[in-house]
């Protein structure tokens, strides 16, 4: 009788405790909304490691809208054939394709990399005759970092008051595909915001709104 | 207790029953086939619950639209049939918390069904509670949880907040009260039954009552307890339910009278319940006499006193409305009685103020038949005070360009309809499988009234 | 490419639970159904950047672009949001001459046609589609047999310079071609008296700004006359005191039915319109030969004219030459022309001559015609004999129409050369002789139209688009007439990037010459009859924009009515014929007969039945399936019903029989009671709400702060401790200029996504609008007095809505606004039922869009609110932040004025000021500081961040009562 | 070991209260007295000393009060100290309802708690007599007959004056299983 009155209590006071416990350590367990470690495909195997840390490229250069506008947008593909309209595949491989043709005596072949392929594919570029001339179709690259519909973010408010990229997103310069790294929950925004207003951001004073109206509307 | 040998107060059971009889008669229900007419009774209120489980479906798909509120109008039948609920509960822990504490030995026969009562009807209002959110399944935001939304909890300045806390205390409450006073009965029923299952089930639940009296003891003083608890809680919670409008600044809910006055309100309306029901399985489960004359009249008296309370309360409202000078107020109160709403106001008070007044008069007291049709226009006019309080004061508020009206959609009244059910159905299975009377408190009144001798 | 834009912009419209609402609906309540519900994780959902990026659109980031607005002919100027490639808000251009920087109600909703997917694919050959290629040979054909008899071209008043020079060389081939322009409500008299006059047949440009006295023989110049936009601008220009507190315009109004001007007059006399005249002689006599006429009133306001000679203005809105020419000579001895008249620079926006139409309609009756083409107009629709003339269309051989819409004309015409949107095409217009104003499109066309010019330059072989066409002749035409900019390019480039030219012309002053006006017809007046007023609603206007649901669902001013029209009826007239409200009438002259819905209306003539026209247009039965479908709703309109009756048929009728059909019909009335006085049946004498604060001009000259009541400050249960920032975000509206015109509520709407919830939702009381414009009428020495209350969210400083809500789903913000966050809302209604405003919003439904394309209008800064929500004004706190950050990456503080919110923006009497009221120096804290500045409902100190200011009209004496 | 007890069964509370009390006065060791109904002045008659329930109920409930009262305080005024209405941060009146049903809840339900948990320890026992009747009809007085001088018959002799219905010996293995 004793015990039976004693397990009744015991496990619903159990079951209460891990509940609360779940709840605390969000950062151990996934709460409902958290997507972190989220790392879906491209349709393109575009590395970052490689361009943002190897290359140092800076982020801004082909996020162009972070600084000016409320999405850091995906860079056109334009953007890319800025540089690839001549890089059409690795250096080595190149190189190697060079050495080879030298030994053959005979000219190099065109190496396009089966990655670039597809971007050329997109933009209707012709690598051999460097011009763009088949039909163009657009890249669906797949959204990692989305929040939900009825948040109000705004990258530029947060580049131009100094918050580095990596704050939210992780290394991506070390990420051959990007993954999401934070769990962009209101509570990282809300606390995030609550310590930059009083210890500032990368030393430099901030106001951050903590009013609903910031994000909410 | 000392008047235990008294021979002037009229004995509170009848026809020189002994202990074993009591056992008897209060269990036999319980281990006879349910009868036809309990059949029948259930059956209906199924039906009607159903209905309204239709009715709430067809809501919470399409929106709250299909209930006749509108931009000015928030509310209307759902928090009164809420607030009505809410009332009707708070007899039954009148009866068995307060009369126990003031030792009203009468209370013993009718405190069991009486406390039952109050939960189902607490379960009732908490139903109205949820449906009538835009967005239902939200509904646990107002538990104050630890969450993603980092530092945001919930606003412990408003009344909603207070309500949550206060009902389901008040149901806690309530259950564990009634569960406590059921043990010894169970056990009761465990040693007599037969049948294996309901054995089981008595057994499981008596939790091994044996009836030691050192348990008996600590017993008596945990239900002490409870009932001291109970007593503050359950003007408590009315007391919160009319802050809901006492805080607010709508002229005619902005009332600082409303505590009060709405627990008189709450323990009249629940009276005029109890009484509705106890007459019923009075007559049905031949407990006439458990469920004497003396204890109808009882009740009746408790409504001709808190009757006049909230009567008094509708006339300070109104002299308070035109002594303040506020235009707002008086108008408000003006407009609810000779208003487009007047007619329900009219209802409310020839409903409550009125019918209970036949009270005074002995022989309407003793007459079932005439008990039973009062209380059932009690129970109708308190729901229209509080329809009242409600609609008819935000149809017209400050700006006479948002002044609306209000009609009701059949949707709502089917949820309101459906809300009956609900009760009764809960009633009807308790009535079938629980002692409706606690044995064990009549057994100890059994020589109430009478001198000594026992068979 | 588009494609790929519209991917992009459908992808970041914000949307609560877009996906998974369907499993909450099945989930129901319970706490797992709830958990699940916030998951979004494992979805990927694509993003598609453009391929080529163009150089001035940044994703998210909101470009705006001049243009002008072709709501109606008085093309305004206006300003266009684009967002990623898709326009999405109108708003005024302050640069504009004309209209400075007003637009109405029917302008904002102009963005939402331009997503009617409704309008035609593409070129209609005898009702099914065909390519532009073999429409164009098959006309041309036509025209070649036709060549030599009768061709008409058929249009609405042209204010396109361009196209008008298009249609004439187009014409020229054709021996004997005329262009007929006409008006739907036409004002031909006032151009045809001007003829008589001063020899030239043009439309006076009226000088408001100028008229100190304004006497308007029943001319809603401030709703729906010839430029109500401009007109407004003028007229509260002398009315608004914080400018000059000495100087105030009286406005004598004489009219039969209550229209928005009346209810603005500071005296307004309710007479038949068959008393027009006599008024307009009397008056005439007074001034000319100083006799004194009968009626006292007359001869006071002779009085004020002959006082202010040359400062005064007299309008006629009567569409009859002899009134028009009494009211000239009125206007010429009081020396008016050239001060407030301006002929020598006369408005080019109403063109139409009832003349050439007659002998249009005559030649088509009698089959001597061999082409006609119809333009800008839908005559079918809107000729008193519509349906005849669309029979008698049939035996023409060739009628092209260029609706953009299978209209009630394209349906009667071989051919249908669809126009695009205003905003889909380049275009130009000549408001005023000396103001060209430049439509530049906002987006590529995005079904197959065809604007009349390429329509017209293909068939004379022109290959050329619109716009070289419009360049072309701005060059040739109008730049060789300025001398201001050295070369061509600078001056169109300055001119697309503004939106108009101004240049001044050197036409001389005409000199009058008296005509005797002709004979006086004949008014019979058998009684029991009634004169029937057809007018204008700010909304539909003449019909074109009925198929717009936000201007359906807007509230008329006045009635406070939508989604119907109905015959306005005098109380007494209701009280003598034993009439209700709803009751069905029975209309009739003759054969003619229809059947409409009553209003009792207060100040409508006794004599007098008021139509709205513009109503029963084809295609409006479209809205069946607007609005919420449940248990007991009811459908907007009936399947293959319009909304509302076709009153066009009764054009040219005077008198009208009415009698009742018994049967009913529900309008959808947004306000029940209409009066500051309590009802009298509750014992209450003369209790009036103080509200609504007012004065006269005499009195605000003896004290400023006349008729506004204060309470002094209330006592506070706690210690009040100063909270927020430096920012207090405050709005003012001034009741003397608020003329209750309704463009903000569109604005409103347009900028904050409001859904559109259809009649049976307005006549539950349940519209959304998160600004209403409360209508009261009141009594002033037993006239009436109508006052126009905006009403919105007071942004109250302890607002009672904050303290109740559970979830703290609203709470107040550092900058004093009180916000409202959707996401966190659960829909208690609490917060509503506890605002004495009532100005908070509930989702009873979902409300979804009665048309897919009409989702690309949805402001992508501002939530799509899900069902079961709160919502309310949020000061557009959308625009705020967009500001804010702005400021804050320049490094700059927000200048004052520099936020505008929606409904402040276009406001054409500039009522609305907003601003930060802790800036001493700012517009709003002077304006609170006003003697005339008062809260609503200050005495239950919920200490809103609204100010109102007192309302001032010129009379004796008048002051709030309160009771 | 094994342990005997003598089980007396009366039909009424008024012979059991007396015999209780005498058994009380004889000093036989008063093992428990089973009854249908909770009978009055029987714990005076068996000498049970009033249980320290109340105290608990006192602690559990002052308990929830500070735990609630303090929570209160803390999210709105501490965590996120939000504007809400104009109202001070710490709006102490307006946290004193929630405080009270808190702390009615924790007393409440703690103390039914606390003493069906600490109760059950007895009811383990299998000490009872006949239990069908205890709990109908039938009083039970359970005495521990001093060894010293015992005998069965002459405490049926004693105990004759309180006319029992019968009076019966058994033997209770002391920790035996549970029921």
């Amino acid at each position: 009788m004793n015990s039976r009155i004693t397990t009744i209590f015991l496990s619903v006071g159990l079951l209460l405790t891990l509940w609360v416990f779940l709840f605390s350590f969000t950062d151990q367990i996934k709460l409902p909304g958290d997507n972190t470690g989220f790392e879906p495909p491209q349709p393109i195997n575009y590395s970052h490691r490689l361009h943002a840390g190897e290359m140092r490229i800076v982020c801004q250069h082909c996020h162009t809208g972070a600084e000016v506008g409320k999405h850091a947008a995906i860079p056109s593909a334009s953007t890319c054939m800025n540089c690839h309209k001549n890089v059409t595949a690795p250096f080595l491989e190149v190189k190697q394709e060079q050495t080879s043709a030298d030994m053959e005596k005979r000219q190099p072949k065109l190496i396009v990399s089966t990655e670039l392929k597809k971007l050329y594919d997109a933009v209707g570029f012709n690598p051999d005759s460097n011009k763009y001339l088949n039909k163009s179709k657009p890249i669906a690259w797949a959204r990692v970092h989305s929040l939900a519909d009825f948040v109000y973010f705004n990258h530029s408010a947060h580049v131009n008051s100094g918050v580095d990229c990596q704050t939210c997103h992780g290394p991506v310069e070390t990420m051959e595909r990007v993954r999401q790294v934070k769990d962009f929950t209101m509570g990282y925004c809300v606390n995030c915001h609550r310590t930059s207003n009083l210890s500032g951001v990368n030393g430099k004073n901030v106001h951050a709104p903590t009013d609903c109206s910031g994000c909410h509307y | 207790m000392d008047n235990k040998y008294s021979i002037l107060r009229e004995p509170l059971v009848l026809g020189n029953k002994s202990i074993a009889e009591v056992t008897n008669d209060i269990a036999k229900p319980l281990e006879k086939k349910s009868s036809k007419l309990w059949w029948i009774c259930f059956l209906t209120s199924l039906l009607i619950l159903s209905i309204g489980m239709v009715a709430v479906t067809h809501q919470i798909s399409t929106g709250l639209g299909t209930w006749g509120l509108n931009n000015t109008i928030g509310w209307a039948f759902d928090i009164t049939t809420f607030v009505f609920w809410i009332g009707i509960g708070h007899a039954g822990t009148l009866i068995s918390a307060i009369l126990f504490l003031f030792r009203q030995k009468w209370r013993t026969s009718v405190n069991r069904s009486a406390e039952a009562m109050t939960i189902f009807a607490v379960i009732c209002a908490g139903a109205y509670i949820l449906i009538h959110m835009g967005r239902t399944y939200f509904g646990y935001w107002l538990i104050p949880y630890p969450n993603t939304r980092g530092p945001l909890w919930v606003n412990f300045r408003s009344p909603l907040v207070w309500d949550l806390f206060a009902i389901s205390t008040y149901l806690f409450t309530s259950l564990i009260f009634w569960y406590v006073g059921l043990i010894p009965d169970l056990a009761t029923l465990r040693d007599r039954t037969t049948s294996k299952i309901k054995k089981g089930f008595y057994k499981f639940f008596a939790l091994g009552w044996t009836g030691s009296n050192k348990t008996w003891h600590r017993y008596e003083t945990v239900y002490g307890l409870l009932a001291g608890l109970a007593t503050p809680l359950v003007v408590s919670v009315h007391t919160i339910v009319s802050w809901d409008f006492a805080t607010s600044i709508i002229p005619g809910w902005h009332t600082t009278i409303f505590p009060p006055y709405f627990v008189a309100g709450a323990v009249f309306s629940g009276f005029a319940m109890v009484l509705t029901l106890m007459l019923v399985v009075r007559k049905v489960l031949h407990f006439e006499d458990y469920i004497t004359l003396h204890h109808v009249e009882n009740m009746c008296k408790i409504i001709i006193l808190t009757g006049g309370i909230v009567g008094l309360a509708y006339a300070t409202e109104f002299f308070i409305a035109m002594y303040s000078g506020n235009e707002y107020e008086s108008f408000t109160f003006i407009n609810r009685a000779l208003g487009p709403m007047s007619w329900a106001y009219w209802i409310m008070v020839t409903c409550n103020i009125v019918a209970p007044q036949f009270f005074w008069i002995k022989k309407i007291r003793r007459n079932v038949v005439a008990v039973f049709i009062i209380s059932i226009f009690i129970n109708i006019g308190m729901w229209f005070e509080r329809f009242v309080i409600i609609v008819s004061s935000l149809t017209r508020d400050y700006l006479p360009s948002s002044w609306s009206s209000y009609s009701p959609t059949i949707i709502e009244i089917a949820t309101l309809i459906g809300s009956f059910g609900l009760f009764f159905t809960l009633f009807f299975l308790f009535a079938r499988f629980l002692p409706m009377i606690s044995i064990g408190e009549v057994k100890a009144v059994l020589s109430y009234g009478k001198n000594g001798e026992q068979k | 490419m588009k494609q790929n834009e519209e991917k992009n912009f459908t992808n970041e419209t914000p949307r609560m639970h877009f996906d998974r609402r369907s499993f909450l609906k099945l989930s129901g309540f319970g706490l797992t159904g709830a958990i699940l519900s916030s998951c979004s994780g494992g979805k990927v959902d694509k993003a598609i950047p453009l391929l080529i990026k163009p150089e001035e659109i940044t994703p998210g980031v909101s470009n705006w672009y001049a243009s002008t607005c072709h709501g109606c002919t008085a093309n305004c100027g206006v300003t266009v949001k684009s967002r990623d490639g898709r326009p999405i808000k109108i708003e005024g251009n302050k640069l504009h001459p004309v209209s400075k920087g007003g637009v109405c109600a029917v302008g904002h909703a102009q963005i939402l046609s331009l997503y009617d997917s409704h309008r035609l694919k593409g070129a209609l050959n005898n009702g099914d589609l065909t390519s532009w290629e073999n429409l164009d040979t098959t006309i041309k054909n036509k025209l070649e047999d036709i060549k030599d008899k009768k061709i008409y071209f058929l249009s609405g008043t042209i204010a396109s310079p361009t196209t008008r020079n298009t249609i004439n060389n187009f014409l020229k081939q054709f021996p004997n071609s005329k262009l007929v322009e006409y008006d739907a409500m036409s004002v031909s008299a006032i151009l045809d008296a001007h003829k008589e006059n001063f020899g030239a047949r043009v439309l006076p440009r009226y000088k408001f700004e100028k008229a100190e006295v304004v006497v308007s023989i029943d001319a809603d110049f401030l709703g729906s006359w010839i430029s109500p936009i401009e007109f407004t601008a003028g007229y509260t220009s002398l009315r608004s005191l914080e400018n000059n507190p000495n100087q105030f315009s009286y406005h004598v109004q004489f009219e039969s039915r209550l229209s928005l001007t009346g209810s603005n007059a500071d005296k307004r006399i309710s007479v038949a319109p068959q008393e027009y005249e006599e008024i307009l002689t009397s008056i005439l006599e007074n001034i000319q030969t100083n006799k004194k006429q009968k009626n006292k009133f007359i001869n006071s306001l002779a009085e004020k004219l002959k006082e202010h000679k040359g400062k005064s203005l007299v309008v006629c809105g009567v569409n009859d030459l002899r009134l028009q020419l009494l009211t000239n000579s009125i206007n010429y001895i009081l020396g008016n022309y050239g001060a407030t008249i301006d002929i020598a620079s006369p408005s080019k926006q109403l063109n139409g001559s009832d003349e050439d139409l007659e002998i249009l309609k005559n030649d088509v009756a009698n089959k001597n015609v061999g082409a006609i083409f119809i333009a800008n107009s839908n005559p079918v629709y809107d000729f008193e004999n519509g349906n005849e003339f669309g029979k008698q269309l049939k035996n023409i051989p060739l009628v092209v129409s260029f609706a953009s819409y299978n209209d009630e004309t394209a349906e009667f015409s071989n051919y249908v050369c669809p126009t695009p949107h205003g905003l889909e095409s380049w275009n130009d217009s000549q408001i005023v002789d000396g103001v060209f104003t430049i439509t530049q499109p906002l987006i590529n066309p995005q079904d197959d139209t065809r604007t009349i010019i390429e329509s017209l330059n293909s068939w004379t072989n022109k290959k050329e688009t619109s716009y070289d066409s419009i360049k072309n002749y701005w060059k040739s035409e109008i730049y060789s007439k300025t001398s201001t900019a050295p070369t061509f390019e600078k001056f169109w480039n300055k001119t697309v990037h503004d939106g108009f030219a101004e240049i001044k012309n050197n036409n001389s002053v005409r000199n009058f010459t008296n005509s005797n006006p002709p004979q006086k017809k004949s008014i019979k007046n058998i009684n029991g009859e009634f004169a029937l007023v057809l007018y204008e609603k700010i909304s539909i206007r003449n019909g074109q924009n009925a198929l717009n649901p936000w201007l359906q669902e807007l509230q008329d001013p006045i009635t406070k009515i939508s989604w119907d029209n109905y015959a306005s009826i005098s109380r007494k007239t209701a009280e003598t014929l034993d009439i209700n409200e709803e009751d069905v009438l029975l209309i009739e002259n003759g054969n003619l007969q229809i059947e409409l819905p009553a209003h009792i209306q207060i100040g409508q003539n006794e004599n007098t039945i008021a139509i709205a026209v513009g109503y029963g247009r084809k295609g409006t039965n479209r809205f069946t399936d607007i609005g919420p479908e449940w248990f007991q709703s009811v459908k907007t309109v009936e399947k293959n019903e319009f909304v509302g009756k076709n009153i066009f048929p009764f054009l040219k009728t005077e008198f009208v029989k009415i009698s009742k059909t018994g049967k009913t019909r529900t309008l959808a009335n947004s306000q029940e009671y209409n009066s500051l006085q309590l009802p009298k049946e509750l014992g209450y004498k003369k209790e009036e709400r103080a509200i609504f604060q007012k004065t006269s001009f005499d009195e605000y000259k003896k004290d400023q702060s006349s008729g506004s009541i204060h309470h002094g400050e209330l006592l506070s249960l706690w210690t009040e401790t100063p909270r927020g920032s430096d920012i207090h975000w405050g709005l003012s509206i001034d009741l003397t200029k608020c003329i209750g015109c309704s463009a903000c509520i569109v604005s409103c709407q347009a900028e904050n996504n409001i859904p559109v919830v259809g009649k049976d939702e307005m006549h539950r009381d349940r519209d959304l609008h998160w600004i209403r414009i409360d209508r009261y009428y009141n009594e002033y020495e037993n006239e009436l007095d109508v006052l126009f209350q905006p009403m919105l969210c007071q942004h109250c400083g302890n607002a009672p809505c904050e303290t109740v809500c559970p979830v703290l789903a609203t709470v107040h913000s550092e900058e004093g606004l009180n916000q409202q966050a959707y996401n966190r809302c659960v829909g208690t209604r609490y917060c509503a039922n506890n605002c004495p405003y009532k100005v908070r919003r509930f989702n009873w439904f979902e409300y979804e869009h009665n048309d897919d394309r009409e989702k690309l209008v949805l402001n992508p800064d501002v939530t799509v609110r899900e069902r079961g929500v709160i919502e309310k004004c949020s000061m557009c706190i959308q625009r705020i932040q967009e500001i804010k950050i702005l400021a804050k990456k320049e490094g700059r503080k927000i200048s004052d004025g520099e936020i505008e919110p929606a409904c402040a923006q276009s406001c054409p009497s500039q009522a609305f000021v907003f601003g930060n009221l802790k800036d001493e120096k700012s517009k709003i804290s002077k304006l609170s500081k006003e003697k005339r500045a008062y809260h609503v409902l200050e005495e239950i100190g919920v200490k809103p961040s609204l100010t109102y200011l007192t309302r001032v009209k010129n009379r004796e004496k008048e002051t709030t009562q309160h009771g | 070991m094994n342990k005997r007890l003598v089980v007396t069964y009366f039909n009424n509370e008024k012979d059991l209260l007396h015999a209780t009390s005498f058994a009380k006065k004889n000093k036989y060791e008063i093992q428990d007295v089973f009854t249908p109904y909770a009978v009055h002045g029987l714990d005076d008659a068996m000498g049970l000393k009033t249980s320290k329930l109340g105290i608990v109920c006192f602690v559990l409930g002052i308990t929830g009060a500070i735990a609630k009262l303090w929570y209160q305080i803390w999210t709105s005024a501490t965590d996120w100290p939000i504007n809400v209405g104009g109202k001070p941060l710490n709006s102490f009146p307006a946290f004193i309802p929630v405080t009270f049903e808190v702390t009615v809840l924790f007393a409440g339900i703690g103390t039914t708690i606390y003493f069906l948990l600490s109760d059950s320890r007895r009811w383990k026992k299998k000490i009872r007599p006949n239990y069908k009747t205890v709990t109908d009809s039938e009083f039970a007085l359970v005495i521990v007959p001093n060894n010293a001088v015992y005998d069965f018959s002459e405490t049926k002799n004693r105990f004759k004056q309180f006319n029992y219905l019968r009076m019966e010996e058994i033997i209770e293995k002391v920790n035996n299983e549970k029921d």
